[in-house]
């Protein structure tokens, strides 16, 4: 009886670990290790901090880092504020028959490759694009203006890509919100506000919190978006490694960039769960 | 406020203002990509020169269509065949992984269900350099002490599959995890008790209840897999997938091509999307 | 039934795909215009092999072949002067056999110097394909006045800049300041304070930049469309555009175009070796090579490839370069990756700062 | 006994600290419908689940036709069972429910097609067989959950409350059918309920549990009317229990708190204690007795409510001038028609039925 489920548990378990120890485990500690790795004074292999001290003695790096670390949470933040107002609508003010209706449009575009919407943007809002096309036919402008290469453009390119992983949780917690609640709340004499920040936010809190984790990791991991609509001063962390691996052929600082940034990510979120008072496992089932 | 209480006009009009402006924001790319396919220019871009199935037909040479673009179209077979093997995978373990948080119980589930939650919050660029080194180092062991060239650590088809399987199996776990919290597990009882072994209780009670999990996220998985850029990024060997080649098309300067390509994509890709919505609106 | 047909379906494309690579193949990684069209299919007709063409460049072509340990591509075709450094730590390529290469369809002053630039202990691995030289991509009507790099950091062309931030532009840069950056390759610390000069201007200079740019066909269409006027960039790309647009041409910089020599190196786990040898032998045959220069416009290493040419594409070099400005190429010298760590960190700083 | 089905010694179950099943040992008869009534918690289901394999037991032995049970795992074991929830597969129609277990034998097409259509007929649903699950009543789930384990015709049915979700009505129509069911097909049925009208009605033998322990296993009637110890007296049908002082023994002389005093019998384990608790069911209470009945204990009642119930009418009032306050089945003859709230009665109970047993 005992043997009978203990093989049970062996076939489900053994999969399970070979994939989370090959393939998370181990190579995050070769991750590590390879970080640590470098020459000594005489060439030789030794252990050392020096990348690691190189990421805090140069400026650029951690400024980049910072500097991709803000410019995440903007967009995550961001990101809620634009699909808020849409998740709400879709599930409370408009009529029931458009509901689903309007979710599967909400979600098609992201079954699309990033690639190619990000492709779509750099079509409309480059110098020679279609919006200035549009523009200076109709007069509005004389010369063309370039509207992709810099930061605003950069982020509206970050939201886009990453607006429906905030709006799909959203959804879903506003969907299983009983209508009642709002009711009751106007009927015992609740303002909007009031109703919007005591009842329907603490209600959506779960969504909201999984929409961010989320979305935050798409942001901070980027490579694409700010690769490809940012601008000249654009540098985006995840770039920064890349070169290290490619153009500098510098692994070993490339790798301590990878858990730099892996660091970040791991307490951004912590934090971030901490002052909702949430969990990982919660968060994202 | 809601559709139930009384609201201002105002409201109604700048709400519905809004979320027309969201849409619009939402497919203008798309849709401006898929027009530019049939514009006959060699660059994406107006002004609108005429109707064109150039980027998609012609044969050089000077332009050649997407239906004789060796490159585009050989990375579409190779994503595809990735996007195979990793959603088998990816389905099966991840399936194994519901199980086993669902229905187990053993010393340190906790803590491996938390592992097992990690790569969604690791950056799928770390994910792919850590990849990466670990079979870059064991490729290394094996040749220095063994002698032994084993293909699969090095860039190539089935590290990529390996990559971006590391990540999205953890998709499926919870998918299929959500289903499985909602089996009553007296049904399993139920069978058992009728004399079924625990195969044929999970071949035959079970996994049917689970199929529309499984499916579905098949279905999430194959196309994680297809756009995956981030992970595979650094995995690709000479067999290169197409947001990679994309990629490369898009950096190098582009040509309408790509919108051909993406047009395809786009009109493949929501065919399904429809045909799904029809057929779970006629189960209903 | 309708299962089993179903489950046979998944199955079979499965398979399919993953058997379906086995014809013989060369893989190639080569950079974009390398390989036309054209010539792929006629040495797919005349040898049954299948080609396979991967584009990249110099940085990504080596750390490719890096992570890869020689494997998966059968050729490659790195700048003469990245060769020898990465051989020496990585192993990446194999000796080339230069028994197998036709040399007399090669030009033998070059064929020389790349053997003697990619020496790695006793062995050679490298044979010459085409070189060129990058220098300054101008439209002569917006901006007649640039003749020299340093017009790549005048605010007279505010917003119409664009350049690679590689390490070409630190290299022409530090020329236009009337230093000698090669002769500095030996002493990185004196190479370090030369850079960080450069880059002081170049981050000093970075509002008029447009953007930059990271590869050849956008570039060009930023010229082609006047989004850019002032652009450094590669010989070929200026005269294509010339020949659709006479007001745009490449100038040959006041303090020296910079000269490069691409090659043909074969990675050290090709499998395809008789091919990759067959590849370059057809390559360099006068009449393939001219194709090639005529649609690319570069310059090949194929002796008797004159004669094939276009007489627009053979005037091209006429028209850029005097006599005194061919004398004042500056070849790239062999680069050793400590220099290339030092530049990749000054790139960086340059990007970041605003 | 003539043939046990099942056997069990010792059989304990513990989780942790706590002993669900502790130390039991009873038989069940061949072709009888033996019923578990106890409150919930009690182990009853624990037990249950032991016989049906989904648990292993803690210590004791458990044997189905004298073949030892405790290394079989449940599959193979000859016994099946109804559940709570009936967990009939909601992916297959009302025919592959029941066909399931015969399709496991390995039987062949021709035999399952007939037992199922069989079966179907026997529990009134011929022409179900490609209904779906969701589209049938509560009722008809019911009965094809039980079709489905009858089909394999077990050594013993186990049916874990398998009525509790139906509601009052329905309820009462199925213990009737289930009655006729068992005795039709002659399956041994163990039941298990909280709920003793259940149990009585419908079985041979019922065990009353409490703690994971029986008090009393007996027929239904003797259960009622002689239970072995105060949790049966209290908890099969209702009673009134009254604290009192014993104050002679030979013959038991007790008096309640208010100082009534009533002849008694003690029942239970014998106890030398002064204070016991005397139960009497309500409808041993005589309204306005004869005079010349013997052996009779008389008080008046001051009526202070009716509870009426059509033949179940009740009425709650107090002895003589106390507050305690005890319940009366008041039968529905034109004979007490003019008892009214406030109305005092007299009253009297026969010493039998003034039960006496240890506080506990």
């Amino acid at each position: 009886m005992k043997n009978y489920f203990r093989l049970g548990l062996l076939i489900f378990l053994t999969p399970v670990l070979l994939w989370l120890v090959l393939l998370i485990v181990i190579p995050h500690i070769e991750l590590l290790l390879m970080s640590l790795k470098g020459t000594d004074d005489y060439g030789n292999p030794a252990w050392t901090f020096s990348h690691y001290a190189t990421f805090f003695n140069e400026k650029i790096y951690w400024y980049t880092f910072v500097r991709t670390a803000v410019y995440a949470l903007a967009t995550t933040f961001l990101t809620f504020l634009v699909t808020f107002p849409v998740a709400f609508y879709i599930t409370k003010i408009v009529s029931k028959k458009f509901t689903g209706f309007l979710t599967i449009l909400l979600l098609m575009p992201f079954w699309v490759s990033e690639l190619v919407r990000v492709y779509g943007w750099m079509i409309l809002l480059r110098e020679s694009g279609v919006i200035n096309h549009i523009l200076i036919s109709l007069g509005i402008i004389n010369t063309p203006i370039e509207m992709l290469y810099n930061d605003v453009t950069m982020m509206m390119g970050l939201v886009y890509t990453s607006m429906l992983f905030m709006a799909v949780p959203l959804i879903s917690s506003l969907e299983g919100m009983d209508d009642s609640l709002i009711e009751a709340a106007h009927d015992l004499g609740a303002s909007p506000p009031t109703i919007f920040f005591k009842i329907i936010i603490p209600y959506a809190s779960h969504g909201i919190t999984s929409g961010a984790i989320v979305v935050f990791m798409l942001a901070l991991g980027n490579y694409l978006t700010p690769t490809l609509m940012g601008g000249k001063n654009s540098l985006w962390f995840t770039e920064q490694i890349y070169n290290e691996f490619i153009a500098s052929f510098n692994w070993n600082q490339g790798a301590a960039f990878g858990f730099l940034l892996l660091l970040l990510s791991s307490f951004i979120i912590w934090a971030g769960l901490k002052l909702t008072r949430q969990e990982l496992g919660r968060a994202l089932s | 406020m809601i559709r139930t209480l009384p609201q201002s006009g105002l409201y109604k009009i700048a709400f519905r203002f809004y979320v027309v402006l969201f849409y619009i924001f939402l497919f203008a790319p798309l849709i401006i990509t898929c027009l530019l396919a049939f514009n006959d220019s060699s660059f994406p871009a107006l002004p609108w020169k005429g109707f064109s199935l150039d980027w998609f037909l012609a044969n050089g040479p000077d332009r050649v269509g997407l239906f004789h673009d060796r490159s585009n179209l050989s990375s579409i077979v190779v994503s595809a065949q990735t996007a195979f093997w990793v959603s088998l995978f990816s389905v099966v373990v991840g399936t194994m992984g519901a199980f086993l948080f669902e229905q187990e119980d053993f010393p340190g589930k906790q803590g491996l269900y938390f592992l097992a939650l990690t790569p969604l919050v690791i950056p799928g660029v770390i994910l792919g350099i850590s990849i990466l080194l670990t079979a870059n180092s064991l490729g290394i062991y094996f040749e220095d002490n063994f002698g032994l060239d084993v293909p699969f650590l090095r860039p190539s088809f089935w590290l990529v599959v390996l990559g971006q399987f590391s990540f999205i199996t953890t998709f499926v776990l919870l998918v299929v995890s959500a289903r499985l919290k909602k089996f009553d597990r007296s049904l399993e009882e139920a069978a058992l008790n009728l004399g079924a072994s625990r195969f044929e209780v999970i071949r035959y009670i079970t996994l049917p209840f689970l199929r529309p999990a499984l499916i579905g996220s098949g279905a999430v998985a194959f196309l994680m897999s297809f756009e995956n850029f981030n992970t595979t990024l650094f995995l690709v060997g000479s067999e290169t997938t197409l947001p990679i080649n994309l990629y490369l098309q898009v950096r190098d300067g582009s040509t309408p091509i790509i919108n051909a390509v993406s047009f395809l994509l786009i009109v493949s890709t929501s065919t399904i999307a429809l045909i799904n919505l029809l057929l779970s609106n006629r189960k209903s | 039934m309708k299962r089993m047909l179903a489950a046979a379906t998944i199955a079979f494309i499965g398979f399919a795909a993953t058997s379906a690579q086995s014809a013989e193949t060369l893989k190639i990684l080569t950079w974009k215009g390398y390989a036309p069209q054209e010539l792929v299919d006629k040495f797919e007709k005349e040898t049954g092999m299948k080609v396979e063409l991967t584009y990249t460049n110099n940085e990504e072509m080596i750390a490719k072949l890096r992570a890869t340990r020689g494997a998966g591509f059968d050729l490659a075709q790195p700048s003469q002067d990245r060769i020898s450094s990465v051989q020496a730590e990585f192993k990446i390529y194999q000796p080339m056999d230069y028994s197998k290469i036709n040399g007399d369809q090669i030009i033998g002053s070059m064929l020389d110097a790349v053997k003697k630039n990619t020496k790695v202990g006793d062995d050679s691995y490298g044979v010459p394909f085409c070189y060129g030289t990058s220098g300054l991509i101008v439209n002569k009507k917006l901006a007649p006045e640039a003749n020299d790099y340093t017009a790549l950091l005048d605010k007279t062309y505010e917003g119409r800049i664009s350049y690679r931030l590689k390490r070409p532009t630190l290299i022409g840069l530090a020329f236009a300041m009337g230093d000698d950056p090669f002769a500095k390759y030996g002493d990185p610390t004196a190479y370090k304070a030369l850079m960080d000069s450069v880059a002081g201007k170049m981050i000093e200079a970075k509002p008029y930049v447009k953007n930059y740019w990271s590869n050849g066909d956008a570039l060009l269409e930023m010229v082609r469309s006047g989004e850019v006027t002032v652009a450094m960039g590669w010989d070929n790309g200026g005269w294509k555009l010339h020949g659709e647009n006479p007001d745009i041409d490449f100038v040959a910089p006041k303090s020296g175009a910079l000269g490069w020599i691409d090659t043909f190196a074969i990675p050290a786990k090709a499998k395809n070796i008789e091919g990759a040898y067959e590849w370059i032998n057809f390559m360099l045959k006068p009449e393939n090579a001219a194709v090639f220069t005529n649609a690319e416009k570069y310059a090949t290493a194929s002796k008797g490839a004159g004669e094939f040419l276009d007489k627009e594409v053979a005037g091209n070099i006429t028209r850029s370069f005097t006599e005194a400005d061919i004398d004042n190429i500056k070849w790239y010298p062999p680069v050793g990756a400590d220099i290339e760590q030092l530049e990749g960190k000054i790139l960086d700083t340059v990007k970041a700062a605003n | 006994m003539k043939n046990p089905v099942l056997e069990i010694e010792h059989l304990r179950k513990i989780f942790g600290n706590f002993v669900a099943v502790d130390s039991l040992s009873f038989d069940v008869e061949e072709g009888s419908f033996f019923s578990i009534l106890g409150p919930s918690g009690c182990g009853k289901t624990t037990l249950l689940r032991m016989i049906a394999g989904f648990l292993s037991p803690s210590d004791g032995v458990l044997r189905i036709r004298g073949k030892e049970m405790n290394s079989v795992p449940p599959n193979r074991r000859p016994v099946n069972l109804v559940f709570q929830n009936l967990a009939l597969f909601p992916m297959m129609n009302v025919r592959d429910n029941i066909a399931f277990g015969l399709k496991r034998q390995k039987l062949d097409k021709k035999t399952i097609t007939f037992k199922v259509d069989s079966i179907l007929e026997r529990v009134h649903l011929q022409g179900y067989g490609s209904k779906q699950v969701a589209q049938l009543s509560g009722g008809q789930k019911q009965r094809i959950a039980i079709a489905r384990s009858l089909v394999l015709e077990p050594s013993l049915l186990l049916l874990d409350e398998p009525l509790g979700a139906l509601d009052l009505k329905l309820r009462e129509q199925m213990k009737i059918e289930l009655k006729k069911l068992q005795s039709e097909v002659g399956t041994t049925f163990m039941y298990i309920t909280h709920d003793q009208s259940e149990a009585l009605v419908m079985s041979d033998t019922v065990a009353v549990m409490n703690k994971g322990r029986f008090e009393q296993i007996d027929t239904p009637r003797e259960l009622y009317s002689n239970p072995a110890t105060s949790f049966v007296a209290g908890f099969v049908g209702e009673t009134n229990i009254l604290p009192v002082k014993v104050i002679s023994n030979n013959p038991l002389k007790v008096a309640t708190l208010f100082g009534l005093e009533l002849a008694g019998v003690t029942a239970g384990e014998t106890t030398k204690a002064k204070e016991l608790d005397l139960y009497i069911r309500p409808e041993s209470i005589m309204l306005d007795p004869d005079a010349g009945l013997q052996d009779i204990n008389k008080f008046s009642l001051h009526i202070q409510n009716i509870l009426f119930d059509g033949s179940n009418t009740k009425v709650l009032a107090t002895i003589d001038k106390s507050d305690t306050e005890i319940t009366v089945a008041l039968p529905q003859s034109s004979q007490f028609a003019h008892i009214k709230k406030g109305s005092v009665v007299s009253a009297g109970v026969h010493a039998d039925h003034c039960r006496c047993y240890a506080r506990g």
